[in-house]
């Protein structure tokens, strides 16, 4: 089994009012992390979503983004990529890199 | 009785809220039914919400408002602290307590002693099976 | 949060003649609020206005962080919808701004009493024996014992919030 | 309104470039690489080098690891050590990592430099491999991978 070094997170959807939202900002819910002091810990590590460019080939694709900012109390952060992620894709597994690593 | 464990003075108990989480202190007061004076070993006395504490079975009989230097004495003399540091439930809070202290070659040492076990325990089991 | 103060005034000297220095104590949530308290209750007390007078010093008694219970009787005046009330409570707390606040949050709650209905003509911290209130009689007795019913909800850090809990939940 | 493409900075080590970039890496400490082909892997780090760079080394023998310049950023320090003090380090420098210059490549012969590079690699390994000659659990632990497992919290942890 190949070493997993990212930690699971779940994109929750984008940063939103009640009627608009931003797909610049998507939110992202990391696992194991239910406070904001403990989701600055995440705070500028890389993330990355892949993803299967079509159905029928296995071929993957990979958005970069960065985790930017906490979001709300409960250890929810925002994250930037370097193109917005698909809707569809609410609810589906991204991963959190462990680096930029400060010690 | 359906209660028994009770806030009470000498009421051995564990904060479970705040920085001072996972600390032992002793009920040494009872201001009202929400708020008690407590202290313990790494705990300046303090007022306390019973919402943040949780009772344990272990009593230490004290005067009331009892001053710090009385009250440890009398820890020491009937070991309550001990008692509840050998319990089964003590010792999971410090067994918990140092898994979190761990650093990498210490995980590290802790997955290799337990395959060894595994190992003597297989082994074992598989002569015992063979014997069957 | 409450504060106390301890207000002093006087009438802005015309003449010559020595002028009388009035000093208050006055609990209010901020300094603002104490002064005006201050002349609210002077205007009542002695001839005298907030126009034609001066504050000569607005200090904070700040409590000194005790750690042990202590029993407080205050002396109220209420005004409430149908006439004015006299009244004496009793509390138990650490500080005397804290028995302060839990009466005008006790008065609040049983009387839709407001802040600014409600005059304190004096507190005093009370020995245990002279205490009337059975709410505050009953933690007398050092062999109290009562066990914690979980209807107050534990207070547990965030971080261990959880959807669903393997074992039911400890109630004592 | 043009939505501003959102570019991931590249790793600027603009604060690092100036001098030697802040000693947070003690030599003979071991690190876990994050990313790169090596991910995952518990290596020696040697020493730091300018521009935010650590110089590694597997030993090669035992994970396979050889001399190698990594981000500091991308790496993990753990608390172990390694004593390394007695190792020297003088050949060991950027200039070993210089590329050759895009001459015509002679199959079967190995150019100088990576032939430099083989020595040098040797013998920083033979004494990193003295100093774990009688700790056979920590040349173990060189040899596997760090992986997260469910139910790790990264924020938690102590490395």
């Amino acid at each position: 089994m190949p070493a997993r070094l990212y930690v699971k997170g779940t994109f929750l959807g984008f940063r939103r009012s009640l009627y608009s939202q931003r797909c610049s900002t998507s939110l992202i819910g990391v696992e194991g992390v239910k406070t904001k002091s403990d989701a600055r810990f995440y705070l500028g590590k890389r993330v990355a979503v892949v993803y299967k460019k079509s159905s029928k080939s296995d071929q993957c694709g990979m958005i970069w983004g960065k985790i930017v900012a906490t979001h709300g109390n409960s250890g929810v952060v925002r994250a930037k990529f370097e193109s917005n992620l698909n809707p569809r894709w609410m609810g589906r597994t991204v991963r959190v890199m462990m680096y930029p690593y400060k010690a | 009785m359906v209660f028994q464990r009770f806030v009470q003075i000498g009421r051995l108990s564990l904060i479970n809220f705040g920085k001072q989480q996972g600390k032992v202190v002793v009920i040494l007061d009872i201001v009202d039914k929400n708020r008690v004076i407590v202290e313990g070993p790494g705990v300046p006395r303090r007022v306390l919400s019973v919402k943040r504490i949780t009772l344990t079975p272990h009593v230490v009989s004290i005067p009331r408002g009892v001053r710090s230097g009385l009250l440890l004495k009398k820890l020491e003399e009937q070991k309550t602290v001990e008692l509840f540091q050998q319990s089964s439930w003590g010792k999971k809070l410090a067994h918990m307590e140092r898994r979190k202290e761990l650093t990498d070659f210490e995980r590290f040492k802790v997955a290799h002693l337990k395959r060894q076990r595994a190992m003597l325990i297989n082994k074992a089991m598989g002569k015992l099976r063979a014997k069957k | 949060m409450l504060h106390q103060f301890v207000i002093c005034g006087r009438k802005v000297p015309t003449g010559t003649e020595a002028t009388q220095i009035y000093k208050m104590r006055i609990f209010a949530y901020n300094e603002v609020q104490a002064k005006s308290r201050f002349w609210y209750f002077l205007k009542k007390l002695r001839k005298v206005k907030r126009t034609a007078a001066e504050i000569l010093d607005v200090k904070e008694i700040k409590d000194k962080k005790r750690t042990s219970a202590r029993n407080y009787g205050l002396w109220i005046r209420f005004q409430s919808r149908s006439g004015v009330l006299n009244m004496y409570r009793e509390y138990r707390d650490v500080t005397m701004t804290g028995a302060v606040a839990q009466m005008y949050g006790e008065m609040a709650g049983q009387h839709s009493a407001r802040f600014d209905t409600i005059q304190i003509v004096d507190v005093k911290e009370i020995a245990a024996k002279e205490c009337k209130r059975e709410k505050v009689t009953a933690y007398h007795d050092s062999k109290l014992a009562f066990p914690l019913l979980r209807g107050s909800k534990v207070v547990r850090n965030n971080k261990y919030r959880g959807t669903f809990s393997a074992k039911r939940p400890n109630l004592f | 309104m043009k939505i501003q493409r959102f570019t991931v900075p590249r790793p600027t080590h603009k604060a690092s470039s100036t001098g030697e970039c802040k000693a947070h890496v003690r030599p003979g400490q071991v690190v876990i690489i994050l990313s790169g082909g090596f991910a995952g892997k518990r290596v020696v780090a040697l020493k730091n080098l300018p521009r935010g760079f650590l110089l590694v080394s597997g030993p090669y023998k035992i994970n396979g690891v050889p001399l190698r310049r990594v981000p500091a950023s991308r790496v993990i320090p753990t608390s172990t050590l390694v004593d390394i003090s007695k190792i020297d380090l003088s050949q060991v420098s950027d200039a070993l990592f210089k590329k050759e210059k895009k001459g015509r490549k002679v199959i079967g012969k190995r150019s100088a430099s990576f032939e430099n590079f083989c020595k040098v690699q040797s013998t920083v390994d033979t004494q990193i491999l003295s100093a774990l000659k009688d700790q056979p659990l920590l040349k173990k632990y060189l040899d596997t991978k760090f992986s997260l497992v469910d139910g790790d919290k990264p924020h938690e942890m102590k490395f």
